[in-house]
């Protein structure tokens, strides 16, 4: 009945571990105060009417599976169908570039075995867009080929993109690291069932690579073909980026093009109240979460849900994550800060523009 | 309390006719309240912060939004296997139907699914009152007292007192005497709407009242006279929180900004006892470069780039550059377009300012001004 | 199917009082068929399987059970944010409420809803037959007639034409003529009495039914008729599979006992197409040392001691030591004591037939024996 | 506002493993048709209104994570609370006999510190029994206890369960195995949230060792009693012990002490049409699931969802489990039949009542 199945991957380690990353895998990296990255693929295959997925499962998997959860929040807690927890393999978190890892898709053939629908969207998660599944499928029904690739003409530098060499309109080559105007792969493709379980049989020996590392000699043999998405798309990989493309959507033309009426973007259910501004507050230019009260002085900032500045603080260019405490007087400028911190009055937390500084995780206190 | 030892029936089929212009197109208890609730959240969120897992709620007068809000009970944590939330709305029999005439007779008509839960006790609630309240240590008094009817009572001001119905009570909290509206009242206690019944006694006497003719087929007005004149066990329950009925504009008003300031009377923020609510999932709201909020609530969704002063903003609220708004509530959607001016208003949900146009009056003796559902304000319509 | 291209109004209002006995506490939707499933199941499960994911349910009498049965829809798939099942019960309005007074009438006090989906077609049925559809295949074959309403039609037996709407059709299939219960029929295509609409003139439809006095809103009197005479593009979609009404005890007996033997024209055990319900957890049945099973369909919780032979036992039934059962459904929890002798029978949800108890009759003359809900059959009473 | 939540281990190995629990963790061994034992603790946890509940991951969580899913069909699929996944340590699966291994708790100490509920139930998952867990609670209240252990008194001897010595109503001392009459524990007990997580600290030099391993040296410090269960218990640890309380269950008295109205054992929903006999089948004390279809003879044997026995097939003093196909005049007896299998026509598998054969796991088919 279903078109497809989608199928997202989670089990591979960051290039440059951060604070951030430390005790939880990218996928359920915190973004833009309320979502965390998993939460983009996971939308934009239910929207796309996807409505069995299977995630596979990270080494450290509390974090994912405490988001996740029942996949409720997403309609994924279906009697048939919803959302499924594959099991990674522990090979996964050695590997660093590999989204795609053959072993961990092979440990879970099952998955895709037991369905019948005819396609599988592959995405990874550490990739922010909304897209439009629907689209890309059909694109992929049209065109006839083998393999449909989610792409977007790289606007600058960037060594941890996948960029693919296009040749009349396919795919002839892979590589690590785009320039200006290269093709940069956003991490999800679209390819039928039965070809991504033969093709997991073909590569069997050669496992422990990424499927597009297998395919680099086979360009000739699959048709290959990329899908141009022309909207708002922001890769995390490090600190920097994770940094800059949050910061990205304090434009609203940007944030027009992540959340749309048609194709929301699912997180997990939270009960808190609307944000609350008390006399003598200062905000602008910046996103606040519900839950938060302010008293202080807020610009250029992302503040996660709960967050509390008291009188007299101050937020500056930072990203401050859910159930921080920023005390009286306190200043934080050029910061990311992690759940659960709490700023002492009249202190100081600063980075540069250039350098930001990460404070981790706090201890939980309620 | 064991699952079925207290069941809910909560009454929300009013039209909430006085709210005018709000509840056009919606149900009085599905009407938007604090940015981002609706106002049968507070007494779901009651219900399930107090252990009641079973809740009948009745519903009558345009229910698609509130049956659609209320859906599975998931959001206030309602959606237990053999119990939760079920919309009772009337229905046929064969005999043919009837819809609900009073309080007592919508009760009445739902004696089957009262008699499916076989609880001990009912609990009967009206789904268009703001307060937090743990029905479960009514119902300790309740059980404690040996009561056929307990009444949930709060002190009101003297002058208001002849707008209620008012108890007086003896030192054990027995009630000694009820009178709905009373010209002269001899007690300031006034009743909140809100009573437990053992329930073989409640089915006894709402299968009485429904063969009298002369009955109105009300709790406050038939219902409990016929019982103290019976010589029942009445006992009243002090609660001393914030209560309000937000029946007219005037309350609803009043009532909103009473959640703003420093320390508000109702808290929305207390952990131990969260409103809950079916929320859409928006993003984070966002404050424009020159936007300038102080003493707000703000949802997600919304966007400032104007100045918002004592106001709520509920979900995906809109403030255009240069736009002022005070003293006002916008409803999910609400748009203050560029330059436009709205003070002291309500604007329904999806409603629009257009460009420059002055809304409402600083005028405390004037009405508040109030915008329908989807309607669009242009110059010149102010 | 995008989500909103089509959705589904089951009609399950009908008190189905040909079913008698079966029916007194509940609507016919939601008698018990087939050992695990109620009636309504399959129009659900059809939903489900054709990929409509937005179904509202008219409910009119004794709801409860539907109600708490249907629950949040989840048993059938059909519990997706923004769509789902929606039991539409009658509401009132500023202006009073009334009653669904035919099947068109209750459709059109429903637009409000349909309008809320803001879909491109909708598709009509009903919530009393058993069947298996895929109605996409039935809106593939609407979209390229570019109907504005295809009818569901099979062919009958000529002489049981006349109890049905009896349509006639070009080599194109669109039809001709329609005639409810035609003396004497020009054709043997009989209506299902499922239909597909384009939404706006379906609501258009129905609107101009709604004023017209003469008329009993009625799909298969006024609306069908009314479009054919206006020139409108009716078509037929021609179904050849297993589809039954239960609408009197006879054939209620006469479909269940068809879903026995090798080849049943029914088969419950298909996987592409499984027919869903909200089953009770219970566990697997147990046969005892000797019992003697032959030709049934036995559901869980079920516990034989005796002899049954071409029965269907439901969930929870029990026939003691010596006990015999033949040609007869036992609904859930039926229990037939030791050495009871129930034959061509049909034993009502939680009925008991006493020990030594002779019940029904092989006689074929005779009709089916009924014993409703939770009676108990006692010796002398047979 | 809730009394109790819930913590279920399943993160230990079998003493004496065999192909039944070659890939799944005992906790989600199929029992009875259509359950696994991980229900029996769940069912009992849920019926006593606990809404709450940890369930620590063993290493090969795949099987059990597709059984409990989101937790919807114990009613666990919530906006608060709920089912929560607990991720394991690696050290459990070496440890048999540990059923509450310190560091598995340890290592998910959050779980019990976000929640405000007073007590904690905690069960592993061999132990088959519908208990009320309300009355244990009101006993250990009433008691005052530090911990109360839900026990039975041994029908017989059996060295896989734990022995408690009691003396006047408190135990003094714990120990394997036990022999007729001596106080059985049943792997489940009941705690305050606060001691429980005092203890954790307190042992955490100790945490390679079970709670009660533990405590061994200090039941003068803590008081710890039994609370003794009537009902019947099935503890199941290996195949002889799987074997024989699967059987115990032809017998429907001891049916009604697992399967009571008021507490129903809750399983994962399938959509299983009713059973079908067709003319010719010859059935006798067996217990026959949802689904299966019967033309051939089946006695004293327990058959799961979907099992076809074909005509001439025969199937006695037999467990088949879910989708197995018994062909045409095959013949199955004294034997444990894992699911998927299907036996070939005119072919027999024999065990004998004391040495029971068991056929493991067959292909995915469907």
């Amino acid at each position: 009945m279903a078109r497809a199945i989608g199928l997202i991957t989670t089990n591979y380690s960051t290039k440059n571990p951060s604070a951030l990353t430390e005790e939880r895998p990218v996928a359920s990296l915190p973004y833009l105060g309320r979502y965390r990255l998993i939460d983009f693929p996971l939308s934009n295959m239910v929207n796309a009417g996807i409505r069995t997925v299977g995630v596979v499962m990270p080494y450290n998997y509390r974090s994912l599976i405490d988001h996740v959860g029942s996949g409720k929040d997403w309609s994924l807690d279906r009697k048939n169908g919803g959302l499924f927890v594959l099991p990674g393999t522990a090979f996964g978190t050695s590997r660093t570039g590999a989204r795609f890892l053959l072993r961990d898709i092979e440990h879970n053939k099952v998955f895709l075995e037991r369905d019948t629908a005819p396609y599988v969207v592959c995405s990874a998660s550490n990739i922010v867009c909304n897209v439009d599944y629907h689209a890309l499928i059909d694109a992929h029904e049209a065109s006839g080929a083998d393999i449909t690739v989610l792409c977007q003409s790289a606007d600058g530098a960037d060594e941890d993109i996948t960029k693919f060499d296009v040749n009349d309109g396919r795919v002839c080559g892979v590589s690590h690291g785009v320039g200006f105007g290269d093709t940069a792969f956003l991490d999800c493709f679209v390819i039928s069932r039965d070809l991504l379980l033969n093709l997991l049989e073909w590569f069997s020996a050669v496992d422990y690579l990424d499927l597009f590392e297998a395919l680099q000699n086979d360009f000739q043999r699959f048709d290959v073909r990329p899908f141009m998405f022309e909207g708002y798309a922001a890769g995390i990989f490090n600190v920097r980026s994770y940094f800059r493309h949050s910061m990205d959507l304090l434009n609203p033309s940007i944030d027009d093009q992540l959340f749309m009426p048609g194709r929301p973007v699912l997180t997990k259910a939270h009960d808190n109240p609307p944000a609350k501004y008390e006399r003598g507050s200062h905000v602008c230019n910046s996103l606040v979460s519900a839950g938060c009260r302010i008293r202080g002085a807020v610009s250029d900032s992302v503040l996660g849900r709960g967050v509390i500045v008291e009188s007299g603080a101050t937020v500056r260019n930072s990203i401050v994550m859910q159930s921080c405490v920023i005390k009286s007087g306190a200043r934080v400028e050029n910061a990311i800060v992690d759940r659960n911190n709490v700023i002492p009055a009249r202190t100081e937390l600063r980075g540069t523009p250039e350098a930001v500084l990460v404070k981790g995780k706090g201890e939980v206190t309620e | 309390m064991s699952k079925k030892e207290c069941i809910a029936m909560l009454l929300a089929g009013g039209q909430g006719s006085r709210l005018g212009a709000l509840t056009r197109g919606i149900a009085k208890p599905a009407v938007s309240f604090g940015g981002k609730y609706r106002i049968i959240d507070f007494a779901l969120s009651n219900c399930s912060n107090s252990g009641i897992g079973t809740v009948g709620v009745l519903t009558q007068y345009k229910p698609y939004l509130l049956h659609s809000y209320i859906g599975t009970g998931e959001a206030w944590n309602l959606d237990e296997r053999g119990g939760g939330v079920s919309i009772l709305p009337p229905y046929a029999t064969e005999t043919g139907g009837s819809w609900y005439e009073g309080t007592a007779d919508a009760v009445y008509q739902n004696i089957g699914y009262i008699e499916l839960n076989d609880p001990e006790y009912v609990l009967i609630l009206s789904g268009d009152q703001l307060y937090r309240m743990d029905y479960h240590k009514m119902l300790d008094s309740h059980i404690a007292h040996d009561a056929d009817l307990t009444i949930s009572v709060m002190p009101v001001a003297w002058e208001e007192a002849s707008r209620f119905g008012i108890i007086t009570k003896d030192e054990d909290d027995r009630v000694l005497k009820f009178t709905e509206k009373p010209t002269k009242p001899d007690s300031n206690l006034a009743s909140m709407g809100i009573y437990i019944f053992k329930a073989d006694l409640l089915l006894a006497a709402l299968k009485e009242d429904a063969i009298d003719q002369q009955s109105e087929h009300d709790f406050g007005k038939d219902i409990i006279p016929k019982l103290l004149g019976d010589g029942k066990r009445l006992y009243t329950y002090e609660f001393n929180g914030f209560w309000r009925d937000v029946g007219t504009i005037a309350s609803f008003h009043e009532t909103s900004m009473s959640l703003l300031g420093e320390q508000p009377e109702f808290d929305l923020y207390s952990k131990d006892f969260p409103i809950m609510s079916n929320a859409s999932t928006r993003p984070p709201h966002y404050v424009g470069p020159n936007g300038e909020v102080t003493d707000c609530l703000i949802a997600n969704g919304s966007r400032v780039y104007g100045t918002v002063k004592h106001s709520i903003l509920s979900i995906d609220s809109y403030v255009g550059e240069r736009a002022t708004v005070e003293d006002s509530v916008l409803l999910p959607g609400a748009r203050v377009k560029d330059g436009a001016h709205v003070v002291r208003a309500i604007l329904g949900e999806n409603s629009v300012v257009e460009e420059n146009v002055n809304l409402g009056s600083v005028d405390q003796t004037k009405d508040t001004a109030v915008i329908g559902d989807d309607v669009v304000v242009g110059k010149g319509e102010e």
